[in-house]
């Protein structure tokens, strides 16, 4: 079962779990991203594109099942303001064997980062600036490509 | 055609969407980038350095050589920043 | 934080990440391992060396610190008869960024497969068999040594 | 020392722990594995194929060749199976 999710309310990782109960689940890998609690950060908000998010991450997930043999995938992405230590995002993917569910929730958060337009706003000191994006995340999903 | 702005090209903009009847010179993504640009002020500011500005059509990734169409619905936004 | 555990009773992975919480965390990967629910099995059974295990996964989490920053990991495996869709074993990882949980997390299931002292029986039709070791399991761990 | 047998090893000898004092001819575990083996039976079917078991000497992996003292804890048993 395909599961996307685009909401202001937090999430719960068991609820969301157990939800992706599949007969033949065997190994369930899961990523959270949180927001970090660092000096003088006091909030992101996160903008999305409403439409294109879902059709985005879809596709995202459409590759992820073309590589490996997915039994259940669960993407939740909150938006709006969010404090210091609240959850951003939930991958979750249930998997026969447990190599397929590490590799296909990692591809599918290298591509979530990559490719599923959100835009992250930062507050500091009461000024707010948008988060550039990183290089780093580029890289990451690079290597997919060529695997 | 309907014009979507996001993040700081939207703050640049000063609006989220418009509409707009494709124009005559307006043939590509760039060329409509260039149109905007022209208007000056917050859209000059938006699209004077195309390398920050990414860009869809229709809800999808696409590049700035994109042939546009009037029933297009068009994005810019900066390089995405979720997960 | 560490926490290493080994019990009949089954885990809650929303309890478990909630108490892994960290100031800097910033990523959390999970990993749960589950009993697949396929034709005629009727339960696994798993047997551990009491004492040896605990030291084991302690060894293994030490060299996982070694390689990443960890801000929290948690292990939990159970032990005795365990049905069909019921959890085996949990790993969680938090660290400040993605990538170094995501291969925190695989690390640690890679050694807990090929290294800590556990067993598995199965029942088929009334009978049991030992599970027998995987060469792919070997391999996966292998695969750290050069990185 | 204390001799420790798991999964299908503790199936054969019959028993998961028992106390020995270190024999004479004993110097490491693999002198240990054929001293055990002498017995027959169980034990004889349990130490048959040295590649089907593996050893820790005080809870550590360790080889056949590991030497013994009278104070270890020696155990034995298939490869690994959790997770």
């Amino acid at each position: 079962m395909i599961t996307i999710r685009i909401q202001p309310e937090d999430f719960d990782v068991a609820a969301e779990i157990a939800a992706l109960d599949a007969e033949d689940t065997g190994a369930v890998a899961t990523f959270t991203g949180k927001v970090r609690k660092e000096g003088n950060l006091a909030a992101l908000t996160l903008e999305h594109y409403p439409g294109m998010t879902e059709r985005e991450i879809a596709r995202i997930v459409d590759q992820a099942e073309d590589r490996w043999p997915l039994l259940g995938v669960t993407i939740v992405h909150r938006i709006g303001r969010l404090a210091p230590g609240e959850n951003i995002v939930l991958v979750a993917v249930a998997t026969p064997h447990r190599s397929a569910a590490f590799q296909a929730c990692e591809f599918l958060m290298d591509y979530l980062k990559t490719k599923a337009p959100f835009w992250k706003q930062e507050e500091r000191n009461g000024e707010t600036s948008w988060v550039e994006a990183r290089h780093s995340d580029d890289k990451a999903a690079e290597r997919w490509r060529d695997r | 055609m309907t014009l979507l702005y996001f993040a700081w090209v939207r703050q640049k903009t000063g609006r989220g969407e418009e509409q707009l009847a494709l124009p005559e010179s307006v043939k590509t993504v760039a060329d409509l980038a260039a149109f905007l640009s022209a208007r000056g002020g917050g859209y000059a500011e938006a699209f004077a350095d195309l390398r920050r500005v990414r860009v869809a059509v229709n809800q999808d990734h696409c590049g700035f050589d994109t042939t546009l169409r009037d029933s297009d619905e068009v994005a810019f936004f900066p390089p995405v920043t979720g997960g």
